[in-house]
């Protein structure tokens, strides 16, 4: 439930750096080398889900185990693509206001929600979860309902002077460039948010309620901070995914789906700011590559999770520090039982 | 020796908690480990109990290796552990509370007996026998922590900071149950801050400092040590 | 932080992936790919696995013909099924892998509404020819602005339309019906078409229950529909778990009158849900496939869905007649392009189903004539047997 | 009329809510006694179904002996989950969230790829409809309403009165301090998980017969499992009969004056509210 700490950043700081740098460099020379518009397509799904996985970690790491995060999304995707239907205002400005209509019910629901702290919050937040999903559903007349919402407008064509017009329905590259800018802006201040003071905050009342409250850390009040901040990226990421896919189905935001992103965070792991990116990663793309499988395939992904739990205990992303304790102090080949 | 401890280390993880801690508790003794907060006392406990692996060392009990049994196994041997905090079932009455202590024994007659005993041992528990154990004071807890560690018919008794929350008067109290304990034939191994009651009630004693062990031998000398005087008793 | 090692994964993984989503290599040259979309996995797996089944059975029918001849050359089928997994992002990953990974221009199914939508969405400015099976009636499932989609059998609205023509003529004492309806969205389209159609025939719509998607005992809607004291019931929608349930609640709670469903669905499995002791006087849009009514077509399915899976189910036939109108198509157009298709299509007055001749409607209904309408059959449960009714022509305008 | 409405309502809440209660017990026990929300509690339900059916139905044997054989199978099923899936991760609660939906993909999956998603149903146990002045129930359901009524007094009989479940009700409370005491933690949690399961099964084949049989019968039941438990009070296991009474009011009477879509909310907001007043649930011990 505790989100990790941070070890300290040693003098390798010029490494992270270019590693960085190398990393975003070869996303944004992917699509040279993938020509399959259905790969580009699972990787703009992965980067949607990263966001959200991600803003799933910033909740989580202030000590809540949040089960309705889709739901925000869902929110976010719905308020954009009505606002943007309805009303014909332009994405541009609706994926924001879908971030923040996410935000303001994430605060509204957040509040009478610090009441309840650990397994009780995560149950309640399941209840609020399909509460949104069932509010989904009751306002058929802007949702479409189970069946769904079609029509939703793509982004629109920006033209830069001197540039060719970058048209989103030509092809999914602009649409793959467009997340991946979305991505790294979003990560960029999530991880900045968690480095911060406010994150320190987080981690104390994560750590210990009463310990935090008794340092003056106001818990309700950060604690809604975190909610606010998920729930904003949870809903620029849905917003995106709604201008991305032009459907919408209440039923993709529902209580399985919010355990789906609880999965991509737990199996990447809690402990690192890249958990969730790992974690998403390898779950959305390898059952994609394991499609062939058919009604075999849910064993893939069973079998990625279990894998995971049996042999990486800190998640994907803690087996890089757990390689590195091997190397390091091979000495204490026995750990001590977890013990709460 | 009833309990021998050689070479006991304990890490979580990369912190070290105990480095080479050796102690012995004799048949019929009490041995005390005095040390401040976060000194690896409770530690040392958690090992003896089963509840904590250890990384290295060896423990015997009435020359048995138990490093590594199962918290009953280590029960049944007769090593019973009073954990810090009491640790009662809060919402289980007071008789319901003293069975679970007994939960090892199959002879009924003689659960019946220890029964009877403990009550009037701490003839308080009697009165309070249906009430819930969280409803009990602080001094009814300790006693009913006690009273559940006989339950289980203890050779060696570990106590982990009984005093902890107790008012004066059941401090003082708690020396003489202690005493009367110990004249039944239980060995105890108490694990102390308030070094008060430690120096009265134990025959032995460790200082324990960070993980390590600095100060050994009978509580005569504890008495005349600087460094406990200094330390412990503020002197 | 760790950074090196994940970047040496993260890196490891994307160029794998690169590697592996080179080009795949064109099919043979003489291989008409066509494309599946069911739920294998997940929500309408139940269902679909079996429509799956259906098409793979008229893939090789096709194929044991001989194929198909375009301007002289002979072309295999080739069934190309994705998995769905039940949710529409699932339908979306489904339709963009058909459409841009194994290039197909022609997509047979989706049956869940919602994912008709959402495989849409892909499918359809791709300019994919859809076969459809089953809708809602919504008008943003279906109409002008689908003009790829093709409705290859009586669906939702056919079958409510042939379900009250049948209601009259076996019950002519019945004055008014209730009406069962999943709360999905298609709630204000159905309904108004359903009181437009009963009111015309002179019935009064008792009350309209709606359900949850999520309900688990439908005992309640039944308790509130009952107090109506309806004459006859019709369920619009919903899948066997819904209809069986509902169908044995009702009966429980002592309705005597007939109960109708108006979508096509599997009376066997209506029949074990319900139980034999309940499943009496209820109607639904199916064929029987013991009945020597039956068309050849039919017969031929049977015995070949009994020789490959064991049992013929009533999917399988469903199942098989998009394949089979296709090959009607293709061979009218002398084209595989889509475009060219489906303008073919759209020209064409009469195709032949599996259930008989079929005629090209529904402009007046969907606003777009993409709509095969054929016998629609009618199979009913009485005193805890499948008896054979009658096909009932229906037609959309 | 409208008493006979009434009437009926009162007999469809006693029956779902018993349906309900069925459904959550294991599940509540599993969550008192090892601390773990086992969201495969669903799908070993279904599981149990699923047994219950081939056997009943494919090898054709006694009806009730099948449930009985079924009970017994998941309930070995349990201890197999419990000793491998279960007890490395007890105190890791992000390993066991991760460890029972891991399980519910695997058992989902296993019985699609085996059985086949075919809808299927176990017939009637108990034949027939009893009818009295305008409300009926049917026999299965009434045989739910009895054996879960027993059950559950069974399993809280069980807790209170036998030196086993004491030791339960000991861990629930304080897992190291039981250990302490010289209970077999490990074993206690073996026996708890089989029973969990084995209640899991008789609920999974009843629902069999009331509803139907599908791999995702469990979806919607494991919502509703976990509804009833956080009502109640986690570790609470006679607050589960009230946490079912309240939910099963709430399904079985909100249809008649909210239609469709608007039921789920309603039931959903009044369920947030008496959360929010009694965050630790009617019976719960702790926030």
């Amino acid at each position: 439930m505790v989100a990790g700490e941070h070890a300290p950043s040693g003098g390798r700081n010029w490494i992270k750096t270019v590693a960085y740098a190398g990393l975003i460099i070869l996303l944004f020379l992917l699509p040279l080398f993938v020509d399959s518009v259905y790969y580009l397509h699972t990787f703009i799904i992965t980067l949607i889900y990263t966001i959200a996985a991600c803003s799933l970690r910033t909740i989580l790491i202030s000590g809540q185990l949040s089960i309705a995060h889709a739901a925000f999304m869902g929110l976010g995707a719905y308020v954009s693509s009505i606002f943007a239907r309805e009303l014909n205002w332009t994405p541009w400005l609706t994926i924001p206001l879908g971030g923040v209509s996410a935000m303001v019910v994430g605060v509204l629901a957040g509040y009478p929600l610090t009441r309840v702290r650990a397994i009780y919050f995560s149950m309640v937040s399941l209840f609020v979860g399909l509460a949104i999903v069932a509010l989904m559903g009751v306002f058929q007349k802007y949702t479409g309902g189970d069946i769904g919402l079609i029509g939703i407008p793509p982004l629109p064509s920006i033209t830069i002077p001197g540039l060719p017009t970058i048209n989103f329905l030509s092809s999914k590259i602009p649409y793959y460039y467009f997340f991946l800018l979305l991505t790294v802006f979003c990560l960029m201040i999530l991880h900045s948010l968690e480095n911060s003071r406010i994150g320190m905050s987080w981690k104390a009342i994560a750590q210990s309620y009463l310990v935090a409250s008794s340092v003056g850390i106001n818990e309700a009040g950060f604690r809604v901070l975190a909610l606010a901040v998920g729930c904003f990226f949870a809903g620029i990421a849905g917003a995106g995914y709604a201008h991305y896919n032009m459907v919408l189905t209440r039923s993709s935001f529902g209580f399985l789906s919010s355990v789906n992103l609880l999965i991509y965070v737990l199996v990447g792991g809690t402990g690192s700011f890249f958990g969730p990116i790992i974690g998403t990663t390898v779950l959305v793309i390898v059952p994609e590559i394991f499609r062939w499988l058919k009604t075999f395939a849910p064993f893939v992904f069973g079998g990625i999770m279990l894998l995971v739990v049996f042999f990486m205990p800190q998640g994907i992303a803690g087996l890089f520090e757990q390689v590195k304790t091997k190397f390091l102090h091979f000495q204490e080949r026995k750990k001590p039982r977890d013990v709460s | 020796m009833l309990l021998r401890v050689k070479d006991l280390s304990v890490y979580y993880g990369k912190a070290m908690a105990l480095e080479n801690v050796s102690l012995e508790v004799a048949q019929g003794a009490v041995v005390t480990i005095i040390g401040a907060n976060g000194a690896g006392k409770s530690t040392i406990l958690k090992v003896l109990s089963g509840l904590w692996p250890s990384t290295s060392g060896e423990v015997y009990f009435d020359n048995k290796k138990i490093e590594g049994m199962e918290p009953y196994e280590i029960v049944s041997l007769g090593l019973v552990h009073i954990p810090e905090g009491r640790r009662l079932f809060p919402y289980l009455n007071v008789l319901e509370n003293l069975k679970l202590g007994a939960s090892l024994r199959k002879d009924k007659e003689g659960i019946k007996q220890d029964l009877e005993g403990v009550f009037t041992h701490f003839p308080i528990l009697r009165d309070r026998r249906k009430q819930k154990a969280g409803s009990l004071s602080g001094g009814e807890q300790m006693m009913l922590a006690i009273a559940r560690g006989l339950m289980s018919k203890p050779r060696l008794l570990l106590m982990d900071e009984p005093t902890l929350g107790l008012a004066p008067v059941m401090v003082v109290e708690l020396v003489s149950v202690i005493q009367a304990i110990n004249k039944t034939g239980v060995s105890v191994l108490l694990v102390e801050q308030n070094v008060f009651l430690a120096l009265q009630v134990a025959h032995r004693g460790y200082v324990l400092e960070v993980g390590k062990v600095i100060l050994e031998g009978n509580i005569d000398q504890f008495r005349d040590s600087d460094l406990v005087k200094r330390a412990y008793l503020g002197e | 932080m760790k950074p090196r090692g994940i970047f040496a994964i993260v890196v490891c993984l994307f160029g794998a992936l690169a590697l592996l989503t080179q080009p795949c290599l064109a099919g043979e040259p003489k291989t008409l790919k066509v494309g599946g979309l069911f739920c294998l996995t997940g929500f309408g797996s139940s269902a679909e696995t079996y429509i799956a089944q259906g098409a793979k059975l008229s893939e090789e029918w096709i194929n044991e013909k001989g194929g198909l001849t375009i301007k002289g050359e002979k072309y295999k089928v080739e069934l190309v099924m994705e998995d769905m997994k039940g949710t529409a992002d699932g339908a979306v990953a489904a339709a963009t892998k058909l459409v841009y990974d194994h290039k197909v221009k022609i997509v047979i199914g989706t049956v869940v509404p919602f994912m008709v939508q959402a495989a849409g969405s892909v499918l359809e400015p791709a300019k994919v020819l859809r076969l459809v099976l089953y809708n809602c009636g919504m008008p943003s499932e279906y109409g002008p602005q689908t003009p790829y989609m093709f409705l290859t059998y009586d669906s939702t609205i056919e079958g409510m339309r042939a379900a009250l023509d049948y209601l009259k003529e076996a019950y002519p004492k019945v004055k008014n019906v209730a009406y069962i309806i999943p709360d999905d969205g298609s709630v204000p389209y159905l309904d108004k078409l359903f009181r437009e159609k009963a009111t015309s025939m002179g019935y009064e719509v008792a009350t309209v229950g709606k359900w949850a998607m999520t309900t688990q005992d439908f005992s309640p809607i039944i308790t509130k529909v009952l107090a109506s004291k309806p004459e006859a019931i019709a369920f619009a929608n919903g899948w066997p778990q819904a209809t069986g349930s509902m169908l044995k609640i009702i009966r429980d709670m002592g309705f005597k009158g007939p109960v109708f469903g108006c979508n096509y669905d599997d009376a066997y499995q209506i029949m074990e849900i319900a139980g034999k002791e309940a499943s009496t006087d209820f109607f639904i849009h199916q064929i029987d496939l013991d009945s020597p009514d039956m068309t050849p077509m039919i017969k031929e399915i049977k015995k070949r869905a009994e020789a490959k899976y064991g049992k013929a189910y009533g999917m399988h036939i469903w199942g098989f007649n998009p394949l089979y109108e296709l090959k009607q198509v293709i061979e009218a157009a002398q084209s595989t392009d889509s475009t060219v298709l489906k303008d073919t299509w759209g020209k064409m007055k009469t195709i032949d189903t599996v259930y008989g001749p079929g005629r090209m409607g529904g402009l007046k209904t969907y606003g777009i004539n993409h709509t095969v309408c054929a016998p629609c059959p009618i199979v009913a449960l009485m005193a805890g047997k499948v008896k054979w009714v009658k096909w009932v022509d229906v037609y959309s305008p | 009329m409208i008493s006979d409405v009434a009437a009926q309502t009162v007999v469809n809440v006693l029956m779902l809510s018993s349906i309900y209660i069925l459904v959550a017990l294991g599940f509540a026990l599993l969550l008192t006694v090892l601390g773990i929300l086992n969201f495969a509690h669903a799908a070993i339900y279904m599981v149990g179904g699923y047994i219950c059916y081939q056997l009943a139905v494919v090898v054709g044997i006694n009806q009730w002996a099948s449930l009985l054989i079924s009970m017994i199978a998941v309930g070995l099923l349990g201890l197999f989950l419990e000793r491998v899936f279960f007890r490395p991760f007890l105190k890791d609660m992000n390993r066991i969230v991760v460890v029972t939906l891991a399980l519910i993909i695997i058992l989902q999956a296993t019985i699609n790829v085996t059985v086949g998603s075919y809808i299927r149903r176990i017939p009637s146990f108990v034949p027939g409809v009893l009818r009295f002045s305008g409300v009926s129930v049917s026999g299965d359901r009434l045989a739910t309403f009895v054996i879960g009524g027993v059950l559950l007094l069974a399993v809280i009989l069980f807790i209170r009165k036998t030196k086993t479940g004491l030791q339960m009700l000991a861990i629930s409370q304080d897992s190291d301090g039981a250990a302490l005491q010289g209970i077999k933690t490990h074993r206690i949690f073996a026996v708890t998980t089989a029973i969990g399961c084995a209640l899991a099964a008789v609920a999974g084949s009843l629902m069999g017969a009331i509803l139907s049989l599908s791999p995702f019968m469990g979806d919607i039941m494991l919502v509703k499992a976990i509804e009833i438990v956080i009502l109640a009070g986690i570790g609470s296991i006679g607050g589960v009969l009230i946490g079912g009474l309240i939910l099963g009011a709430l399904d079985a009477t909100l249809p008649l004056f909210i239609s469709g879509s608007a039921t789920d909310l309603t039931g959903l907001c009044i369920i947030i509210i008496l959360l929010l007043i009694r965050p630790q649930g009617l019976f719960g011990r702790e926030v």
